[in-house]
This record gives structure tokens, C-alpha cells and sequence, in this order.
């Protein structure tokens, strides 16, 4: 593909008005991703946005690249098309709550279990936002919505646990309102050789406003998350004075210095799975950043090496060959 | 050792030979030596194969017999036949299913060792059926023999189980078959020696056991005829035996070639649509990619961004499995790009019988999704045929950038006919018309004649847009929510469609082109109408036979055609799916000539309700 | 605080109000503030809620532009009128988008408040429109009012923030109507007082701001003449305001409480039919439990699997959901289980215009199925005939142990009409037939009259016996491959289906019973074409409507119902799918009337039609 | 329901004929369902016996209960909807690796997640049977089938990470062929309030022969198997000599007598994610028996306590009052 000059964030922002309401948390994603791009080293027209259904799919509309805004629930399974058949393409696909693990779980999965080389933004906002706010399979019990007017019973997915059981090769956690965190994550997903899933937290401002803030909130943000960064101990606080450690099969809160190392390179990924289940309002802090980043085998990657194996040794095929292989016979 | 002629041998044109025993017994391998033999002798052939939707049923059950079906003739022919003029059945449950089929007068030829008390009951027969010997001798060449036990003694120098030696009994009665109808040995014992290379004692075995057939038909005189059929007056050129669903495969990696593109087949295991699936796996070397998807929802959506992203995406499965596709259907009406879906059609609703063939999913086709999403169908007549009319959905879809539907059945895609290899000039040329750096067409710009739009790919420097399922403005394919630009773009995308009748080549009629009766067909009836039509021929009958390559859009010729006749006959595997689309479009009171068996017309069947059509 | 009346008071029949601003502005909150007092001084109304496909697009935006129609009238009407009376456009945008339907000498309120150059700007006019004051003046009875400050005036010892008390205007804007049509504020008043009841200080400002409107409106003498509209003459009975969505849901529960059963309804969320899942999830108490599935196909599985347990199993969606649920419907359809398919239709193919309306889904719901797998249609004609169609589809489901779908589109499920509240012994009896302990009837033994299997559910002890969507044996249901017993079972699923048409009601034919020309509908252009042909009555031409509760099947009497006109003309919100279904059956030269914009005919547009038809 | 005499298992063969291969490991899972079926002392009636599509879907057939073959993939769906609206029907779903892990791998991970009280048997024989042997999503890879002509290159979901990241109540695995193991999981299945998921080791004689032969043929079982008990240690070996002990966040063998206790309820399940994902071909053996049993909230329990509450407070609705609800007017 073309050598790439360099970009600016305003090279991704396409023609076409912003339909998102005013507050709405997709703003700053989409700011974030356009900054990010620009600076892969990726040729415009080398990305390929690829979304399903809800105001987060609205996303590749936004982006001044090739986009495709598919069906509910199934960007993956269109990108895991687009991807193989032609991997020099850069596939990002944007998708909810709603979109990915509601309708869209089981192709979510299988692009994970495969490991396409493609990067799926999680937009989670706890809420079907274009639907008009029915409660998600990530809303947590009780919520009164407009599906649930006595109070949600569902009990939610956890997105991370979902991704490490279904071995996702890369995942991770940000926040909308966290641009320097977020464009970071974006980086080392790109970066990543693989299948990355990255989910977003994301506030709804008309249906489920601030379901987030006591995790993300200015005032509290430095105490209650924690960020995970590969070798690097697991700290937190505004003067990152304070850490977090595993023991006795649990995990416990600790000074900085005794905090322990984050290993994102684990196999089983069990310590993420520990990590990532924790109460959301207990005093352990939430962890975001990367939860997991392993390297196994790129589905597109394998499946055209075969490809090329059976090229070689059987020879391009032609019309000729394929009208004549088998047992023929001649009748004159 | 081939067997001295003792006997009289009598030239004939025609036999049916079925071959029916357990999954086990290995009838539908004995049933496909036999075809490929007698292809290679230059006989027309025809085949069905018949087998039960368990994979290995139990032993001696009803449920679990197998039955193949071949035809080989000195005409050309154009079914696998109606009535066997043999039947080989090599058990109790074989004798009791089939039966009723042979010809009155027919070789019936039982496997006595598998007629036990136990075996007999497992059939539910309450007696043993051939106990009325006299009763099948009167009626039947009937030739009793204890299969088992002469393969036994044929290999029992081979260093065999007996269990072992028992899997070569089918190859016994292929020998005997072989002999009766003075077959050539070579074929299977090359294809033998291919497939138990590593196996020398059960190719041995084998051979054995071929052998033996032969020499015991001949000492035993169970024929009192030996028989010759002759190659039958094919076209000049070289024939390869093709099933339907390998040639359909074929066809699109033949299709792809001729359009300069690389094909994607995503696509979910279901039967009968599966072995196109195996097919297109073993093609990786003429740009091939296959994906089995998780389900059928996400083999088309693979396949559709297979095709934004520049290769052409196709699908295939069969009915339950298209109602899944609907929804992204819908999106590949609106986003208007190549893509194909082939349905290989079995007797439905639902689970049905799935192992059973029938034409019931042209409605689905048409109208199976959500809003006006109209979609050009193409269908396929007959196993090789498929080839063809594959190449035509390549056509269709990469010309006029639209999805296509590509509609086989069970019947066609199981079986198989002498396939005259075409010549690549004779192949129709197609044009992808990628956009390229530069092209300053807009995304949704229109090809004046086809209406198509650009295909444009990512990766293009410098043509960057975004499609979706959402209505989109014309010309630069935003979304629009405007009232008249909806209407417009509706209008369009149905001309689109519906201007596609103007590329095909004008209706051939078979027979005179006005009559008493014409028979409107659509696939996997072809060969049967045929038959029934040219025996009306025969007799003199006023009837001619036009069957539908192209079901949407219909041909422009077509009214016309039919209406130079006095009635319209539609015989439909379906309760009158095409019929009821004829109907709407040109108002005649036409005949629906509904069957739904889950299996396929005959061709006398045909003829007697077309004399009763004519005499009423 | 009534304002006086000083200004004459004139008497008219009919008036029709649109609302138009932005989506933030409170425009469907205040055409159902006006839609629900006039309801209640006894007019006859009829509702056009349309909003964008964004939650809260970007203020000012053409795209982002809410309308809320309103009819009201002492007749009896049928449709939310053609052209407005009275246009309120709270922005550049919305006057855009809705002055060209404003009827001329109309009253056309516009917000200057909000006509600054950015507020121009997102609205993409390159000069302000109402530079052009003169020409307005002279068309319209051109009102300009900068509601804004007014409404900062009014609630300014609110003590609110600026952007809280903006929230107001919509009030105001009410309020001046509210003067303009004598309209009282009660209804208004005692709505607000609930809403706000946690927040006096909102609900002050509302409440001042709603007066303020009225004193605005009689200081100003905007309004030349203030107007009456009489009660309509309704037929006797207690009236409540109803919507579509929620008539529907009401029906739903109504049929399963007439069939002593409880409701069961999967569901998954989707544009227009989300309400009818909000709706039911309120009637907790009733026996009704809701279940919103992780997608359509999972919603319509858990419905077929309740019914299976012995609930009514009731699933419901818009277009593209309905898609995914054609192979769950063939197994209803092979298992013979009561189920009911809600479809709100929307604008198609795929994502499509999905807060538009259309009826495009019927081929779909006809068609969209492997096989032949046959159900019982039904269509709601208008908001407040959900409720009976509702009933009609727990009728025919739970008789005839069948899925049913019920058609109604975005429309009337997002209109509302005064809807007279039924007495409960006119509803139907609705009989469950669930088998008992020591019933001797097999699983698919049939009623000899419906045809319909007994319902047996899981726990009842001694009929233990296994489902499922293989073909089954005629009575036992086991699974059969049986050729005769396929056929047979086909060709009973079909009857059975058939002979619902003899539960039926006879046809209604508004008007003559023959006739120059039948328009013959379904759904929801029942309005347009009712207004349209009493149109044609009062001019003396011999025009009659017939319109379809039960789509499939077709009544038996519609054939000869149709034959006594000269012709028959069928609008359609489509591009003629009923038609095709008209012409296939009864092959006659119908006439189509397509339209396909996203919105509803008009019956003034359909009266041109019609005349023009009949003129041809 | 009605009470209950004591059954024998062929109070639970029905009159079907099994149509299953010769030698198939259906077989011995059928057997060992109906001798536990016989002494759960639930009335036959109330036993609900689902499936989607597969050769192991035809289960329902052979059982003399209610039963309902469905479509592929789908089962969970149908079950949950047939669990809520009767809750006291004993909910069994039977399915394949292809039917629960390829297409219905959504509804399976929903119905864990909400966690309705529905037990699921998932046959892994690795394989798709009834469409005559393509690779599914268990199917290790290099494996030659129908589809995969040059080797299959699908990297494989394992079923026990999948339903501990979608956080399953109760998560086991068993054996076709060995019944004591098999009916004892079910039984503790059955006692468990709530979902339970059961992957069965299962042999397909045709399509892919053996494939479990390396664990649980009977001259390396013992060796090569660890049966995960709750409470008690992780010893192995035919004289349970040999232990699994935790160690340094990965899984050592030891002694008998140093093997960690294997605890079941808790409640990250990192210890189970940690012990599923080993080898199958190195030395640790394999982990059977129950990974995971936690309770929490059952949502038809949940669903119908709502029911109550609200129909408590607002009183039973008639049609009367369904009629008379909101404003109203009169003409007259
Ligand atoms: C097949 C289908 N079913 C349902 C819908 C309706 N629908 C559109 S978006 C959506 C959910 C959106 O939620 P989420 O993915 O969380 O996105 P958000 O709007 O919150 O960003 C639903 C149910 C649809 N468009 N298509
Ligand atoms: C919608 C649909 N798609 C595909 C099929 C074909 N099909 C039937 S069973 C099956 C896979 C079975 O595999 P598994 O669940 O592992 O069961 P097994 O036969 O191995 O027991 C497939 C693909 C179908 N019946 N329906
Ligand atoms: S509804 Fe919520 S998610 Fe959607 S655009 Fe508005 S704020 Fe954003
Ligand atoms: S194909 Fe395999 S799984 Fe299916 S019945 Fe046969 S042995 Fe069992
Ligand atoms: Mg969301
Ligand atoms: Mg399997």
C-alpha cells in the first residue's frame, strides 16, 4: 500500500454533521480515534470502520476513511470478512453494549477465538442508547428503564471476563473522558499482533447519565482506578502512593512500594479474571488499561499461509486446470 | 480373468439399476463405481442417491437404508429413471423400502445372509419375505445369495476378520452387476488401488471380492442375459462425470476466474448444501479463500464484507439456513454490492426432512426480507448444469452490483451426469468495474445501462465513503430520510433488478412454439419434463417444455412464449411457488402441478398428467 | 386566569396543528398536551407523531427536526390530516422542513427567539427567511413571536437558570394555542402538577409560562378570530385517548385474559415496536410476564417456548427483527403452537428509514419462511383497532394452534384516536384447549372442525410425548420420512390454515355494494381511504372501500365482494404486495397504487387518485 | 406437582428407536441421564427435555419425558422462555459443540448470565456430527475434515473459560464412558439452584475417533485425570497418590498430601480459569468434575417475586380494570 505522509486529526474528520446529543460521550471517542489515527502511519485510505447498529455505530459516518455501518450485532462477523480478504486493510470495529453482547456475543467471541488481526471498540454505556434507553446486558440490577419499569432483574456480563473466556488476545479498558489514557490503549491495541478488544466506558447522557462517575469522576477518578500496565506494579492515587496486590488468592490493597507486578502476558489469564471482577463499589480500585496481551496465531495470517502452501505445491490454478482435473473421457 | 461369454448377449438402451442396504454396506461408493464406469464407456448417465439423515443408523433399520440410484443409457437421457430394472438389496430393511419400485419383471437381487430372525425383525417383518420365493421368481428375475457368505470364501485367504472381510461384500455384487452388464473392471480397480494404497491386504481383499461377482454371476447363470448398452449420441468432447453441488462449485471458481477475482465462500455446514463447502475448500489454488462461519448469520455478513473489501463473497446453505440470511440480504439490497447466495434446496418447513429434496424455498427467495428488496434469482436444471448457471449468478452479481440468489436442491446437488467440459471461449466474458485513484464517480453514481454503481474498495486512495444499511441520497450514498429520495431510490434499485431480463439470451422452447400445452419448469425438473415431453413427442402431443434458467426478473420473452399455447402446465416439487408468481405477473389460469414428497418427479409420471391435462 | 373573550368566536369542524422544533424542545409532549384535551372536550382526533432517527440530534439541525401532528374535529375523522391549519416552527430548521405543507391562509407561528445567523446557519439557509416578512404576511396568517424572551419573561421570578426556563416555551407556545381554540387547561394543568411534583419550582414556571401563552395570545390579537370546535358525534360509550403500540399491547393482555391463559412476551428491542414491550412490562399484574432476549431470534425462541409450557407465547418486532425470526416461525408452523408475531413495520429494505412508516413487510410475513410453511395473517387498521386486531390474532392462535402474525406498522403504533372503551361481553370467547390427565387423544390427532392438534402441556401427567421440527407422523408426531405422510401433512397445515377463513366476520363494503371502483386496503391507509371515499360519496361517485382485517387467508367472500365493481384499486404503502397476492388468487387486473415515501397517504391525495381512475 | 414413586431408568426410555451410530457416545450419556433422571424423585411429567440440532440433539427422542427437539443452536432460548413461564418444570437443554458453541453460542453465554435454573449437557466430541464431520469450535487444530482438506486452523474455544467469563453458576466436565463420574455430576447439577453447565468428554466413532483417548482411555485415566471436588485436595493417580498444588500463579504437581484444596465457590473463578486452559498433552493432568458452583440470584425466581410484588401492590388486573385505566371521558 501508499507510504503515508503525516496526518492530522482533521484528516479524519469527514463531511458529514455529528448526530450524537449534546454531552453525549461519543464525542470524545471519536476525537481520540481521529488524533490516534493520524498518527499510526497508516494511509487513509488503508482504514476500514466497520460498525453495527446503535449511536455508537454511528461512528465510521464520522470518520474520514472507508466505513461501513453495517447491521445490529454484526460488525464482527463483516470485518472478519473484509479482513480476510485482504489484511493489508487496517479493521477497527465500533460497536455498544447492546450491539456487541447482546445481539452481536457470539460473532464477538468467534472474531476473539479466531484472532483476526482486528481492533473492536467497546462503547459501554450500560444502556441501549438509540432504542431510547432499554436496560443492556451490562446494566446493572435494578435499574428502572424504559423495558424495566419495576427495576432490571438481569444480571449483567462483565465485558473483560466475557473477552479472557472467550481468549481474546488483547484486552483492555478506558475511559471516554480520559483522552490521554484512551489514545494510549488505542496505540498498544494497534500495536498488538491480533484480535484487540478494548472496552470504552462510555456516559450516556440521556439515558443513563453518570453511571460511571464514581469511577471516572475528576474527584474520585485517581482513587478508584487503578491502571494496568504490563511489568509495571499495579499503583494508584493521586500521588500514586498507594498499590494493589495478590495474595492468599485474593487481591488486596497495599502500599505502592509492595504492590505487585502486572503480568498482561499470562496465559490463562486468571489473574485478569480476578482483577476484572471486582465490586465497582468496593474500596479495591477499578482497573483499566490492558488486562491481557498474548501472541498465538493471526487466523488471516494462517489461513492465507495455506493458501500459499497449496499454491505452491499444486500451482496457480487456471481455468484450464480447474475445467479438466479428474477422470475425463472423450466422445467424438 | 475376465469371464468367458457362454450366454446370450442382448444389446438394450436403457437400465436402471438401484443398489439399497444399510449406511454401512457402502452402496452410495458402489453406486458411484458403477456410474464412472459406465460414463467412461460413453453411456449417458444419471444419478440419485438417496441416504438417511443419520449418520451411521443402527444396523438393519427402516431408517437406515441407503439407496443410489444410477441410470446409464445409449440415449441421451435426462432423469435417473423412474422404475429399476435391478434392485440389489443387500438386507431385509433394503427388500421392504424398495421393493415397491422394481420393475414388474426386474432383477431383484437379496443378500439371503442378512435374513435372520433378528435382521427380519429390525425391519418389522413379521415373517421372512422370502419365504413367498415363488411368488418373487413369478414376478421378478429374483436371484437369491448369501452375499456374505461368498465374500467370505472369495478373501478368505486375505488374513481378514471376518468383520473386515464382510466390508467387501457391496464389491461382490458391483462385480456381478459389472458382469450382467458387461462392464470393464479398470475403472474401480484403479480408483481401489488409489484409495487403499496403504491398505494392501483390503485392496486385495477387494479385488477379490470384485472378481468373485463376476465369476459367480457367470457359473450361476443367474443371468439368463447378458446385456450391452451403448454409448449414447452425446455431443462430441471430453466428458468428465460431475455431481451438482462439485459443479456448482466449479462454476463459481470458474465464474471468478473469468471476472478476475478472487472468490470468498463463507458459509455454515448444513446438508445438503455442505459438500459445495468441500468442494471450494480444496480449491485454494485458484484464489479461494473458504470460512466456515458460526452460523449462517455470520457466513453471509463474512461474505458481504468479503466483497466490500474487493473479492467476491459468496454464501451457500439451504432453506433454514437462508431464512437466517434475510436480515443482511436486506443490507446487501441496499448497499449494493456483489454478492451470491446459493441455496441448495430440502423438504421443508423447518428441520423437515432434510435429507429429502424439494423446490419449496422460491417464495423465500423472492420476498424473505423485511421492506421492497428486490433480488435477481438464477437456478440450476440439473448436476451439471449447475456449472452453468453459477456462471450466470457471477454474472448477474458482479455486472449489475447486486446480491443474487442461486437456487439447487438436493436432488441436482447429489446427483450426478456425464459433464461435457465446455471451452473456455464459449464462457461469457465478465467485467468488474472496480473504481479506481482518481474515479470521480460518486459512491452511488449509476452505470447509465445497468445501473449499477461503482465498486469502489478500501484501499483506494482517495475515494474514501461510507455505506450502511440506511436509506442513502443518491449519487454520494448519505443517509437520506427524504420522502421522495426514498421513493426514488426504491424506484431505482427495482429497475436495477428488474432491467437485468435484457441481458439474457431470448427463451429456447423445446418442441413447436405453439401447442395445445407448454410446460413451464424451473430447476431440478428439467430432466423429468424432458422425458415426459419428448414421449409426448412421441405420441405425436402438442406439448413443448419451457424451463427458466433466469425466475427474477422473469424473461421479457416469456409471456409472449407461453401465451402462443392453450394451457400452461407448472409441475413444482412446491404447493405452486412459481405458479402463483406467473399468475400475478401475466394473469393466465395456469396449471400448478404441485408434488411435495421430498422427492423428485418422474418423467412417466409427468407424461400421464399431461395426457390427463390434454384430455380433460 | 381565562382570558376574556374580546375577538369573535367562530365555529369550524376540523382543524389541524402542527408542532414542529427541535428534539429537545418538548414538541411530542405538547402535541399530546393538546391532542389529550381536545380528546377530552369530546372531539374526534387522530395523531402524526414524527421524530427523527437521533435521540437528541444536534440542536437546530434539519435533521433534527420533531413534528407532532394533531387533528381535531366535531366529525368524525380518520386520518392526522392533510395539509396543517396551523404550523408552529420553533426554528429555522423546522420551518425548513414544514412550511411547504402549511396550508395557504394558515396560521404560521414562528420563534424569531431562535433565528440567529448560527441558528440559520444549522438550518443551511444562506439568508434568514423571515427577511421575507411581507410575503409571509400576504400567504399566511404570519405570526412571529420570539418566544424565548417571552418565556424568560413570564417565568423570570422562578427562579431558574435561563436554560431551564427556556424549557418553558414549548408551554407557551401551547397556551397561545390552547387561547386560540377555547381550549381549558385542566387537563394540562393536573398532567404538569404530576409530572413535576418533586420540582415546584419547574412546575411554577410551566404553569406560567402555559397562562402567559393565552395572555400573549389575546393581548397580541394575533388570532383575527378565536375558534370552536364542537364535540364530534362519536358514538355513545366511555372514551379514552389511545395510542397504537399501546392499544395493541391492551389487546394483547385482553385476549389472554378472554383465553384464561397468561402471556408470555420475548421481545427484543426495536423502532417501532419498543413500546409495545414498554407497554407490557407495565401489566406485571396480568398474568403477563415480559422477557427482553438477547436478539429476535432469541426473543421469538423463548415465546415459542413458553407457549410450549402452556402460556401464550407472544413475540413482536419491526421488519429487520422480523427477518430473523423466519426459521423459528417454521418450527411454530411445525409444531402447531399457538404464537403471535407482532410487526410495527417500518421504512425497509434493511436499517432503511426506521422512524418512517411503510407496509413492506407483507411478502415477508407472507413468504419469509423455508418450505411451505403457511400462517394466518392479521392487520390493524388504525391506533385505537389494535386493540381488536390484537384479540383477533389471540383468537386465531390459541383456536387454531398456529402462529399468527400481526401486522402494524410505525404509523398508527405511534398514533393516537379517542378509542370507545368496548363492553367485555362484546369481546370474543376464546377457548384454550389444553389436554388433560387421561385425554386419549395422540399429540397430532386433530379437531375435526379447525384441524387444530390438542394442546398439551409439559406436566401434565401420562401425556408425556416429544416435538420438534422434523416432519412428523400424522397423529403420534413422531419423526417420519415418509413420502405419502409428508404430502399429507403439508396439505393439512395448509387446510387448517385455510378453513380460519370461516371463523370470519362477512366483509363490511363501505358504501354501495357495487359499483365504478372498489378500494381495497389493509392496514393503516384504512383513514386516508375511508376520508377519500366519503370524499367521493359526497361528490356522487359510486366508489366503496373494503378493508382487510385477515390477510391470510384471504376471506372467503372477498372474491365476489371485488367482482361487483368495474374496478378495484388497492393503495398501498408499498410497491403493491397485497396486489400481487390479489391478482395471483383471483386473477384480476387490479390496479395498484404504490407509494412509498416513508409516510401516509393523504385523502386528498387518494381522492385525486380515485378520480383520476375513474376519469381514465 | 404430583408426588413421586420411585422410577427405574427404563420408566425413561421411550418407545423411539435410537438412531445413533453404533458405538457412539451418546450411548453411554443416555444411559447414565435416564438411571439419574430415575432417582431425582421428580414426576416424569415435570421433566422438560430440550435440544437444538446434532446428532447428541436427538437425545430428546429416546427420553420418555416431555421433550422438544428445537433448531439449531437455539435450545437455550426455548428453554429459558419454557423455564420462566412454568418454573416448575426440571429444565434440561441437550446440545453439541457445534449446536451451543457455533450457532448458539449467544443464547448459551445469555442463559448463563441470567442464570435461570436450567441444567445444560454440551456433548463435546469436537466435531459436527450429523453434517458428517466438519471441524467446529472445539476442534484442535491441523485436524483434516470435510471443510478443513489441508488441516483446520481455527484456534478452539474451551468451553469451561467460556462459561466462567460468562460467570455460569455451576460449570463441570464428565466423561461418556465413565458413568459413576458422570451421574455423580449430574446429581450435583441437579442440586444446584441455578444454571448448571456440563461439558461431556464425548467419543464420535465416525468423523473423530479417539480424540479424547489421551485422557481418558482407561490405561492412562488415572494419570491423566484430576477430579475437581469442592473442599477437598487435587489428587490424581489410581492410588491417588499424586497431586495439583497452586504455586507462584501457576499449577505445579506434588504429592498427594501438598495438593491445594480445590475450591468451587469462589467467586472470580480465577483458580478454575487458571486449572482449564492447561495442556491436554503435558504432564499436569486434565481438571474434571465441578470447576464451579456459586449461588446468586435465580432470574425466574427474581421474575416472578417481581410479579408478586406488583401485582400485591397494585391488586390482580381483570378485564375490567385493564379497560378502565388512565383518563377517560363520556359521550353521551
Ligand atoms: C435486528 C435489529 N434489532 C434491533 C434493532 C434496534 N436497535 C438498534 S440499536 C439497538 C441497541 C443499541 O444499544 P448499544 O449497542 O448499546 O448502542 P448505543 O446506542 O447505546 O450506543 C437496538 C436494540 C436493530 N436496529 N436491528
Ligand atoms: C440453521 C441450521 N444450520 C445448519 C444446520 C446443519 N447442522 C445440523 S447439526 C449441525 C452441527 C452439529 O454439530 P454438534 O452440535 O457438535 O452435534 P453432533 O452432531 O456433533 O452431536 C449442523 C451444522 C441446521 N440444521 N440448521
Ligand atoms: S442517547 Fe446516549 S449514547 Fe445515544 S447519542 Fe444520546 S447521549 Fe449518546
Ligand atoms: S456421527 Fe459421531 S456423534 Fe453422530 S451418532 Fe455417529 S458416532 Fe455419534
Ligand atoms: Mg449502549
Ligand atoms: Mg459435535
Amino acid at each position: 500500500m501508499s507510504t503515508v505522509t503525516e496526518y492530522k486529526k482533521k484528516d479524519f474528520v469527514s463531511d458529514q454533521e455529528v448526530r450524537w446529543c449534546p454531552g453525549c460521550g461519543d464525542y470524545a471517542i471519536l476525537a481520540g480515534v481521529q488524533q490516534v489515527f493520524a498518527g499510526l502511519g497508516v494511509a487513509k485510505e488503508d482504514f476500514a470502520v466497520i460498525s453495527g447498529i446503535g449511536c455508537s455505530s454511528r461512528f465510521p459516518y464520522y470518520m474520514n476513511t472507508y466505513g461501513f455501518h453495517t447491521i445490529h450485532g454484526r460488525a464482527p462477523a463483516v470485518a472478519s470478512g473484509v479482513k480476510i480478504a485482504n489484511p493489508e486493510l487496517d479493521v477497527w470495529v465500533i460497536t455498544g453494549d447492546g450491539d456487541a453482547l447482546s445481539i452481536g456475543g457470539n460473532h464477538l467471541i468467534h472474531a476473539m477465538r479466531r484472532n483476526l488481526n482486528i481492533k473492536v471498540l467497546l462503547f459501554n454505556n450500560r444502556i441501549y442508547g438509540l432504542t431510547k434507553g432499554q436496560y443492556s446486558p451490562t446494566t446493572s440490577p435494578g435499574l428502572v428503564t424504559a423495558s424495566s419499569p419495576y427495576g432490571s432483574l438481569d444480571q449483567p456480563f462483565n465485558p473483560i471476563a466475557v473477552a479472557l473466556g472467550a481468549n481474546a488476545s488483547f484486552v483492555a479498558r478506558t475511559v471516554d473522558t480520559q483522552p490521554k489514557h484512551l489514545k494510549e490503549v488505542l496505540k498498544a491495541a494497534h500495536a498488538h499482533k491480533g484480535f484487540a478488544f478494548i472496552e470504552i466506558l462510555q456516559n450516556c447522557v440521556i439515558f443513563n447519565d453518570k453511571v460511571f462517575d464514581h469511577i471516572v469522576d475528576r474527584s474520585v477518578r485517581d482513587d478508584r482506578q487503578v491502571d494496568l500496565r504490563d511489568g509495571a506494579p499495579m499503583v494508584f492515587g493521586k500521588e500514586l502512593d498507594k498499590g494493589v496486590r495478590f495474595a492468599d488468592n485474593g487481591i488486596e490493597l497495599c502500599a505502592a512500594d509492595e504492590a505487585s507486578n502486572w503480568d498482561a502476558a499470562e496465559a490463562t489469564s486468571a489473574d485478569a479474571m480476578r482483577l476484572c471482577q471486582g465490586s465497582e463499589t468496593a474500596e479495591i480500585p477499578v482497573p483499566i488499561g490492558i488486562f491481557k496481551a498474548i501472541e498465538r496465531p493471526v487466523l488471516e495470517e494462517e489461513i492465507h499461509a495455506q493458501i500459499a502452501a497449496t499454491t505452491e505445491k499444486l500451482g496457480e490454478g487456471t481455468l484450464e486446470s480447474l475445467l479438466n482435473a479428474g477422470e475425463t473421457w472423450d466422445i467424438d | 480373468m475376465t469371464p468367458t461369454q457362454e450366454i446370450p448377449l442382448q444389446q438394450v438402451d436403457d437400465v436402471v439399476i438401484r443398489f439399497a442396504g444399510d449406511s454401512g454396506d457402502g452402496m452410495q461408493l458402489t453406486g458411484n463405481q458403477f456410474t464412472n464406469t459406465s460414463a467412461l464407456m460413453g453411456n449417458d448417465i444419471a444419478t440419485f442417491p438417496d441416504y438417511p439423515a443419520e449418520i451411521r443408523a443402527p444396523v438393519g433399520t427402516v431408517f437406515g437404508v441407503s439407496g443410489f440410484q444410477v441410470r446409464f443409457s445409449s440415449n441421451d437421457i435426462h432423469t435417473p429413471g423412474d422404475q429399476p430394472d435391478v434392485l440389489v438389496a443387500m438386507n431385509p430393511a433394503a427388500l421392504k423400502v424398495n421393493l415397491a419400485d422394481l420393475k414388474e419383471g426386474g432383477t431383484l437381487i437379496v443378500n439371503t445372509g442378512n435374513f435372520g430372525d433378528r435382521d427380519l425383525a429390525k425391519a418389522h417383518y413379521d415373517s421372512n419375505p422370502l419365504d413367498n420365493a415363488e411368488e418373487l421368481a413369478d414376478k421378478y428375475n429374483y436371484i437369491a445369495i448369501d452375499l456374505n457368505q461368498a465374500t467370505l470364501d472369495a478373501v478368505a485367504d486375505c488374513g481378514l476378520t471376518n468383520k473386515q472381510a464382510l466390508r467387501s461384500k457391496n464389491l461382490l455384487a458391483l462385480g456381478m452387476l459389472y458382469y450382467a452388464y458387461s462392464r470393464p473392471f479398470d475403472t474401480t480397480e484403479k480408483w481401489l488401488a488409489t484409495k487403499f494404497s496403504k491398505k494392501p491386504e483390503i485392496l486385495d481383499a477387494n479385488l477379490k471380492a470384485l472378481h468373485a461377482g463376476a465369476v459367480i454371476a457367470e457359473n450361476s447363470e443367474f443371468f439368463a442375459i447378458k446385456y450391452k448398452v451403448g454409448s449414447a449420441p452425446l455431443a462430441e468432447g471430453t466428458y468428465r462425470n460431475m455431481g451438482g453441488n462439485a459443479a456448482l462449485a466449479m462454476g463459481l471458481v470458474a465464474g471468478t476466474q473469468l471476472a478476475n477475482l478472487n472468490l470468498f465462500y463463507g458459509s455454515y455446514p448444513i446438508t445438503p448444501a455442505s459438500d459445495v463447502l468441500h468442494a471450494l475448500a480444496r480449491y485454494k489454488n485458484y484464489g479461494v479463500t473458504t470460512f466456515q462461519a458460526e452460523d449462517e448469520i455470520a457466513a453471509v455478513c463474512s461474505a458481504i464484507g468479503a466483497s466490500w473489501a474487493g473479492s467476491l463473497g459468496v454464501t451457500g446453505t439451504s432453506g433454514p439456513g437462508l431464512a437466517l440470511k434475510g436480515e443482511a440480504l436486506g443490507l446487501s439490497v441496499m448497499i449494493e454490492q456483489p454478492l451470491i447466495v446459493v441455496n441448495v434446496q430440502r423438504a421443508g418447513p423447518s428441520t423437515g426432512m432434510p435429507t429429502k429434496t424439494e423446490q419449496s424455498d422460491l417464495n423465500q427467495a423472492l420476498y424473505g426480507r423485511s421492506g421492497e428488496s428486490p433480488l435477481p434469482i438464477v437456478s440450476c436444471s440439473s448436476p451439471g448444469d449447475c456449472f452453468e448457471a453459477a456462471i450466470e449468478a457471477v454474472r448477474i452479481a458482479v455486472t449489475y452490483m447486486t446480491p443474487v440468489i442461486l437456487l439447487s436442491d438436493g436432488y441436482i446437488g447429489n446427483g450426478a451426469e456425464p459433464f461435457l467440459i465446455p471451452d473456455i471461449s464459449s464462457l461469457p466474458e465478465i467485467k468488474n468495474a472496480f473504481a479506481e485513484e482518481g474515479d470521480t464517480r460518486k459512491p452511488f453514481d449509476r452505470d447509465p445501462k445497468t445501473l449499477a454503481r461503482p465498486w469502489i474498495k478500501p484501499g483506494t486512495p482517495g475515494l474514501e465513503h461510507r455505506v450502511g444499511g440506511l436509506e442513502k441520497a443518491e449519487g454520494t450514498g448519505n443517509v437520506s430520510y427524504d420522502a421522495e429520495n426514498h421513493e426514488r431510490m426504491v424506484l431505482m434499485r427495482e429497475a436495477k433488478v428488474a432491467g437485468i431480463a435484457d441481458s439474457y439470451k431470448p427463451l429456447e422452447v423445446f418442441g413447436e412454439e405453439s401447442g395445445d400445452l407448454v410446460v413451464l419448469g424451473w430447476g431440478s425438473t428439467y430432466g423429468a419434463i424432458r422425458s415426459a415431453v419428448e414421449r409426448c413427442h412421441n405420441k405425436g402431443m402438442k406439448v413443448s417444455q419451457v424451463h427458466l434458467r433466469n425466475i427474477w426478473p422473469l424473461p421479457s420473452d416469456l409471456k409472449d412464449v407461453l401465451s402462443k399455447f392453450d394451457k400452461v402446465v407448472l409441475p413444482e416439487l412446491n404447493r405452486g411457488q412459481l405458479n402463483r408468481l406467473i399468475r400475478a405477473e401475466y394473469l393466465i389460469d395456469t396449471i400448478s402441478l404441485p408434488k411435495i414428497q421430498g422427492k423428485p418427479y418422474g418423467g412417466a409420471e409427468l407424461f400421464a398428467h399431461f395426457q390427463k391435462i390434454l384430455n380433460a
